[in-house]
């Protein structure tokens, strides 16, 4: 309980929204907006597990926004030129590896701040794509959208993937050795290294699985609507660690926890759904968002105020 | 207020090419990408140098540093579309009393700042034109709902401001419920149009006035299942919108000849700089558009074009 | 008997130090092997040389008889070496049961981690060394030696043929030690090998079989342990005599600094200490790990402020809620845990020596440079720190001197009151007295003195009084010259025999 | 002489000033009209703004904080400057200094949160980030710009004194005040100490809470001034003044040398920083054969992004350089003094 206080006070925050959406705007539950609005957080969900990891490990990957551009318009090109899925999906899931392992190797081979690190290859991802795309959308061939399911099947089976990968990521992390790497290398590198854990793989390897879960994230985009927008990965960065942070994963590594992400990311994602069904005009949403951020953690800041020693 | 037209004239005749820069609002974007295409085509045209640059996002501040580069840089003629139209005219006027000439398109900045406008559709007449759609869509009466790109971008402002001008004056049945920002985000118009359809469960119409949010509100009336109940209509590109537009779900997308807007602001910028486009003159002729009207200090290149299912596959931008 | 380990003419620099010089040694398999010498000498760079943690510039290391070329601490752990470093090298966010496990289990990335088995085996090694800690705490809530006890649980686990220990006593009490005492013979009757390295030396002659001893970066001899005394093993580490006597109180204690009345703190587990500390006084503060005498300091210091009781100092009463107040009040705390609290590793000598008398030295804010490397320099010169100027960053600095660094912070402040928490924690025997000497000096000059010590023997040979905790309180207060037996029985809370 | 040379040379900032000579004379060379007083006042009017913000965030950074809040505070600042100038109709100096007192307020909000609550720096900005911004627009409704402003107010952001703009000499006071605060005064040395170990400062009886809290209200000011500046400079205040700036102040201070982990960081090195990618990107566009090709922009990012590697990258090689070097070196060097 006192361990996971903050993971626990973010979700009472979550449910608090919901319980006043419940009173005030019951049409907000009915079925079909919320499994849109639901399907429509998958990718960034998936790119929040492979986030949390690599600050769990210490480090911060600030390109994400202009990887997941770079691969959905990859796997929409692919895709456009009338490749199969599958060859979609792994190319998607390759290119975002690539550009991960090459953040992983400057960070750790060449012991670059990670921070500055993967600005520079934001920014390099980010104007390589505008030159090359110059904005222009990617028109999809008909049976992309949804798998070529239709948009009932194909929602379900976005969001239950995202669910399951969520799952499988919370019990790797307790339960496979690497998971606990990611632990010990987040609170002390150099203590890993003298219990005989790589540092340098382990956050390479964190890197890495961030790039590729980007790259799936994409493709998971990708299949919602019938066109690729080579700006679709703005922002997406933000958006992801501040699910992290405020879903209680330690900015100085070592802790955190992907169940909390999770509720970080509802609670963020549904602050603007939210406003608007209790018809809150627009522009209050950003200073409110940021309301919620921090009460959502001052919470957690008063109870360790009490407890200080 | 201007200066003699003639001023600049003496680069062309000294033999050295003119050099003509164009401003987009931001770089990266389809709208100013298929601008420029028609700006390069005009330039080959005359024989002169286009420099073609932006900030990278949609930044007033950049704007007026790449313009005030420009006239360190030396160069005749700057084409510029403004972002922030008083924010950006103290450059320009500065560039001016360098000698330089200005040429506005797509959005105006203060007529003391520049020679000529080319008007693709003022802002009175875009926010009539979507206003009058949206009515005609909904029978004159009904909710309907905004996305906007952010709520400060200038031009979006003026044209709301217009929309709301023309509803009160007009269809006093109407009702615009709420107006959402999208960050020019394909997903997050997409996000917003179905909170938005949830939240006003009688909405009749979404009116998407940046080009990224036509196709997002499109898809989210499509996925709620509403397509032809609740209607779509906006600004953007007919590539964007053309299988939405085919199956009904968009009713309307208006936009000018984008390419034909980067034409003539170019055929302008140099026919203003060797003194051929004289203030008072009532005609323009450019190149392969042939004449164009002129209203005051307006180059008029038309009014706005209403893409529907019949015409849409005539365009190909 | 072929040693299991054979270390051959191995060097190692870092910049312009050379901390190896060519030093070879070597460890049979069941003996334990005392490795000693003054603070700088080398000691923890050899260990770290043969737990892969450093790599030598030269010389050659063979494990069993086989050569090895580059070793790294997976493959060292492989090779059956295990290792207690001087700094706890634990995870501080994660449990006890979880830093045991990653530190004995060699298993690959994707194997699945068997959590009961890590918690039983956990419980198990705590409890064979006599330690009472939970496996599930996490590491960062222990005390500096509650963590030394779980590097020895560590240690202790691996079945490792060869078991390095640097300074494993350093801040362990008699308890502890005779309970890590007998896990070493236990080890090496087993037959595994042994590193010992402390600067308590007699630890060495109850444990040692031969001993090496390391002076600036050479090895001066490998001796049975049998065959020296204390006077000639002295002689080798230090290259002269060094009278390793207590230096004499000298005078009577003046008027009462610091009386507590009653104090207590829930937080920290202090319940109604009362006290009187005078000046010229030196208090020593007796106890067992966890009998809450850091916690009495960090009180006093302002760190975790009291919540009930009386502080009077100099017969006024006080309220200290922060470092801050404590040294507007003439309160010095050397702290506990050096590498945390007691230097900042990366800031020069200079800047941690001048780091609590900014107001003092540089008034109105103004940083006075030459002022600065004056009074570092003094305190080099005092203390004897060995380093190559106030300049070096505090890393750069072995144990023993960070230590000295520490403590000249503190006495730059004229305190009138010092508190020292383990003040000679690590130092070797040259730096001991000599800090022993100083502390006696600043008694002698009207300093009151609290000193917490595990080092039992310093304790008996420093304090004028004697003040033994147990559990948070106050048990006893014994005269100067006690005998050790009492003050273990009343740590123990056993009626004196 | 040679050692001084050498240890010129091993320091971080060392590399990035050859960096920017490197960049000055290739475009003196290469680009158009970049050797022009004209020019030289632009690229000081540009980057004045972020410059400030730079400044300023070095000593956050150097406690190992952070503030993500800089950009969007200079928005909220420029707005409540126009409501006090436009609606309240309030005396340019009053309405300014007002306006200074609401960043210090900010910045106070987050000091607080940070000091008081002890929540880590990220969260806290990040929250006030959104908050900030959205307060701006809140009170402008997101459509409000306020303009006309006096003749006298704009002149700070376009006349120039002894050749240099107005703000530039704000600038430079900015920078001496904080180079003197960092590298003078005890305050700058606490912000290491705090930077390497909080723990360890506050054991040393360092006030490390009040120092924190110390260069977020700093930042908060700075920040304010720097949105009067930039309200001079656009002569309009707007509520989406000074977006994305927190990102490129960031980058100029680790592009400087200093540490994002806190602790090490030189105030010089942040000013070469900020030069550095300033003459950069305006440099660029002044290459006709980038400004033909119309990817100035997207070149200047790119660029500045490879320049963070390099300048770290080379760094971290050239440390390793001398480290083999100073081994090799060493079996022939003096034994270091050792005192007993
Ligand atoms: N990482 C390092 N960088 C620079 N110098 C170092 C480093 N580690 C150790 N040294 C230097 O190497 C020498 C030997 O240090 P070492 O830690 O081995 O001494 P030690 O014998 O363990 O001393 P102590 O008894 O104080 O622990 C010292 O002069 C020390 O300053
Ligand atoms: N940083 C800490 N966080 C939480 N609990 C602590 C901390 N330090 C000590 N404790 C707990 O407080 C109690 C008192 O420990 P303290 O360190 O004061 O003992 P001590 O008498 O100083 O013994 P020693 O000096 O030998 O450690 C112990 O039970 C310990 O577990
Ligand atoms: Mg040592
Ligand atoms: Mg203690």
């Amino acid at each position: 309980m006192k361990r996971y206080f903050r993971e626990l006070s973010v979700a009472a925050a979550l449910a608090l929204l919901l319980l006043v959406l419940a009173l005030v705007a019951p049409s907000f539950f009915s079925p079909q907006p919320l499994l849109s609005r639901l399907t429509a957080q998958t990718p960034s969900l998936v790119v929040a597990v492979g986030m949390a990891l690599v600050i769990i490990c210490r480090q911060i990957d600030i390109s994400v926004g202009s990887q997941f551009g770079v691969c959905a318009v990859v796997a929409g090109l692919l895709a456009a030129a009338g490749l199969p899925l599958p060859v979609v999906l792994f190319t998607s899931i390759g290119s975002g590896m690539v550009m991960g392992a090459l953040n992983g190797w400057l960070v750790a081979g060449l012991g670059l701040p990670s921070i500055v690190v993967t600005l520079a290859t934001m920014v390099t991802w980010q104007e390589a794509l505008r030159l090359f795309q110059q904005g222009k959308f990617v028109n999809l061939p008909p049976g992309t959208q949804w798998f070529g399911l239709r948009q009932l099947g194909g929602q379900t089976a976005l969001i239950c993937a995202a669910l399951v990968l969520l799952a499988l990521a919370a019990w790797a992390m307790k339960n496979l050795a690497a998971g606990r790497f990611i632990y010990a290398v987040g609170t002390d590198a150099e203590a890993a290294r003298l219990a005989g854990i790589n540092p340098r793989r382990t956050t390479l390897g964190a890197f890495t699985l961030l790039g590729a879960l980007t790259g799936l994230a994409a493709v998971m985009n990708v299949v919602q609507s019938p066109q690729v927008q080579p700006t679709c990965g703005a922002g997406l960065e933000l958006k992801v660690i501040a699910a992290c942070v405020v879903g209680g994963v330690a900015v100085n590594g070592g802790r955190g926890n992907l169940w909390g992400v999770f509720a970080g990311l509802l609670l963020l994602a549904m602050i603007n759904p939210a406003l608007t069904s209790l018809h809150v005009e627009a522009h209050w949403e950003k200073a409110i968002q940021g309301l919620v951020i921090l009460l959502a953690v001052v919470a957690d800041g008063l109870r360790t105020r009490r407890s200080r020693r | 207020d201007k200066k003699s037209d003639s001023s600049s004239a003496g680069n062309s005749s000294d033999g050295k090419k003119l050099t003509i820069a164009l401003l987009p609002k931001s770089k990266g974007n389809q709208y100013f990408a298929t601008v420029e295409k028609g700006a390069r085509a005009a330039a080959a045209e005359l024989g002169v140098e286009l420099i073609y640059d932006g900030p990278t996002n949609t930044d007033p501040a950049k704007q007026n540093e790449i313009v005030e580069g420009w006239v360190n840089y030396g160069v005749n003629v700057i084409a510029a579309a403004c972002e922030n139209r008083e924010g950006i005219s103290g450059a320009l006027k500065a560039a001016q009393e360098k000698g330089i000439k200005i040429v506005t398109y797509d959005s105006d900045t203060t007529p003391d700042a520049r020679s000529f406008f080319v008007n693709q559709a003022t802002a009175q007449g875009i926010g009539e034109t979507l206003m009058d759609t949206a009515a005609k869509l909904c029978g004159e009466e009904g909710e309907f709902a905004i996305i906007t790109a952010t709520l400060t971008a200038a031009n979006m402002t003026e044209w709301r401001k217009n929309i709301e001008a023309r509803l009160a004056a007009k269809y006093p049945k109407m009702k615009l419920v709420t107006t959402k920002p999208c960050d020019d985000q394909k997903d997050k118009a997409q996000a917003e149009a179905t909170n938005i359809l949830n939240a006003y469960p009688n909405l009749k119409c979404i009116m998407a006035i940046c080009s990224p949010a036509v196709p997002g509100a499109a898809e989210a009336v499509k996925q709620a299942g509403k397509a032809g109940v609740v209607k779509v209509l906006g600004l953007g590109l007919p590539s964007e919108n053309r299988q939405y537009v085919k199956d009904g779900v968009t009713q309307a997308v208006i936009l000018w000849k984008v390419e034909d807007l980067g034409y003539l602001t170019i055929q302008a910028a140099v026919a203003a700089a060797k003194g051929t486009l004289k203030t008072g003159d009532k005609t323009f002729t450019s190149g392969k558009l042939g004449a164009m009207e002129i209203q005051d200090t307006d180059i008029i290149l038309g009014k706005p074009f209403v893409f529907t299912k019949e015409n849409i596959d005539q365009f190909q931008f | 008997m072929n040693p299991v380990l054979q270390l051959t003419s191995v060097t190692k620099s870092f910049g312009a130090v050379r901390a190896l010089k060519g030093v070879s040694f070597d460890l049979r398999a069941g003996e334990v092997h005392a490795l000693l010498g003054e603070n700088g000498a080398g000691k923890s760079t050899l260990i770290k040389v043969i737990t892969g943690a450093h790599q030598p510039d030269g010389g050659s290391i063979d494990i069993n008889g086989e050569r090895v070329g580059h070793l790294t601490p997976a493959s060292a752990h492989k090779l059956g070496i295990a290792c207690i470093y001087q700094q706890p090298a634990l995870f501080p966010d994660l449990t006890v049961a979880e830093n045991i496990g990653l530190r004995l289990e060699k298993t690959r990335s994707f194997a699945r981690v068997d959590w009961p088995a890590r918690r039983t085996r956990a419980a198990e090694l705590l409890q064979r060394i006599g330690a009472e800690i939970s496996p599930e705490a996490e590491v960062c809530s222990l005390s500096m030696p509650e963590q030394q006890l779980v590097e020895i649980a560590c240690a202790l686990g691996a079945g490792a043929r060869i078991v390095i220990m640097d300074e494993p006593t350093a801040s362990l009490t008699q308890k502890e030690q005779q309970l890590l005492f007998a896990v070493v013979r236990e080890l090496s009757a087993s037959g595994v090998g042994v590193i010992y390295i402390s600067h308590r030396l007699e630890e060495i002659f109850a444990l040692a079989d031969r001993v090496t001893v390391l002076r600036d970066g050479e090895s001066v001899g490998t001796n049975a342990a049998g065959e020296l005394n204390e006077t000639q093993l002295i002689q080798l580490m230090v290259g002269r005599e060094v009278s390793h006597i207590y230096p004499p109180a000298e005078g009577a204690p003046g008027e009462v600094v610091l009386s507590l009345k009653n104090l207590g703190c829930t937080a920290g587990g202090v319940r109604s200490v009362t006290l009187d500390v005078r000046a010229g006084e030196v208090v020593g503060l007796a106890g067992l790990v966890g009998a809450g005498r850091t916690e009495l300091a960090r009180v006093l210091f302002g760190i975790t402020p009291a919540d009930s009781g009386e502080i009077l100092l100099g017969g006024k009463r006080v309220s200290i809620s922060s470092p801050r107040e404590a040294i507007a009040h003439g309160i010095a705390y050397v702290p506990e845990d050096r590498r945390r609290h007691g230097v900042i590793l990366e800031m020069p000598v200079a800047h941690n020596i001048t780091m609590a008398v900014h107001h003092a030295l540089f008034p109105g804010g103004w940083l006075r440079f030459g002022a600065e490397t004056e009074l570092a320099q003094k305190f080099i010169r005092d203390l004897g720190i060995k380093t190559y100027g106030p300049d070096a960053p505090g890393s750069s600095l072995s144990g023993g001197n960070q230590q000295k660094v520490s403590v000249a912070r503190w006495l730059a402040t004229k305190p009138k009151l010092l508190i020292l928490d383990e003040p000679t924690q690590g130092v070797d025997v040259g730096a001991k007295s000599e800090i022993h000497r100083i502390i006696r000096a600043l008694a002698k000059d009207g300093l009151a003195v609290l000193m917490i010590s595990s080092d039992l023997p310093e304790i008996l040979g420093m304090s004028d009084r004697i003040a033994v905790m147990r559990s948070g309180t106050l048990t006893a207060m014994l005269p100067g010259k006690s005998d050790a037996h009492e003050v273990m029985a009343a740590a123990l809370g056993k009626e004196a025999a | 002489m040679n050692t001084f040379l050498k240890r010129l040379l091993a320091r971080p900032e060392a590399i990035l000033f050859f960096v920017l000579v490197a960049e000055i004379v290739f475009f003196s060379v290469a680009g158009r009209n970049f050797n022009t007083s004209d020019n030289v006042a632009n690229i000081v009017r540009h980057s004045a703004e972020i410059g400030m913000l730079a400044l300023v965030m070095m000593p956050i950074i150097l406690t190992g904080g952070i503030d993500l809040s800089v950009g969007s505070l200079l928005g909220l600042c420029a707005v409540i400057f126009g409501v006090f100038t436009h609606e309240w109709k309030m005396a340019m100096p009053l309405a300014a200094a007002l306006t200074l007192g609401v960043g210090a307020m900010a910045g106070g909000v987050n000091a607080a949160l940070i000091t008081v609550l002890r929540l880590p720096p990220l969260i806290v900005t990040l929250g006030t980030f959104s908050l900030f911004r959205g307060l701006a627009e809140a009170i402008t409704k997101g459509t409000m710009t306020y303009r006309d402003f006096s003749p006298e107010f704009i002149a700070l952001g376009r006349e120039r004194w002894m050749g240099l703009p107005l703000q530039g000499w704000l600038f430079i006071l900015i920078a001496i005040g904080i180079a003197v605060l960092v590298h003078r005064t005890t305050f700058g040395r606490a912000f290491r100490a705090i930077g390497f170990s909080p723990e360890g400062s506050r054991y040393a009886g360092l006030p490390v809470q009040r120092r924190i809290a110390f260069t977020y209200v700093l930042a908060g000011i700075v920040a304010a001034l720097a949105a009067i500046v930039f309200t001079a400079r656009l002569r309009q205040a707007r509520a989406d003044a000074g977006t994305g700036y927190e990102l490129q102040a960031i980058t100029a201070v680790v592009l400087g040398g200093t540490s994002i982990f806190g602790g090490v960081g030189t105030v010089g090195g942040t000013l070469l920083g900020i030069a550095s990618v300033a003459v950069l990107t305006t440099g660029l566009k002044l290459i006709p054969a980038i400004a033909l090709a119309g990817i100035g922009s997207e070149l200047g990012s790119l660029l500045t992004g490879a320049l963070l590697i390099l300048a770290l990258a080379g760094g971290t090689l050239a440390k390793s350089l001398a480290v083999r070097r100073s081994r090799r070196q060493s079996h022939a060097a003096p034994k270091p003094t050792i005192t007993t």
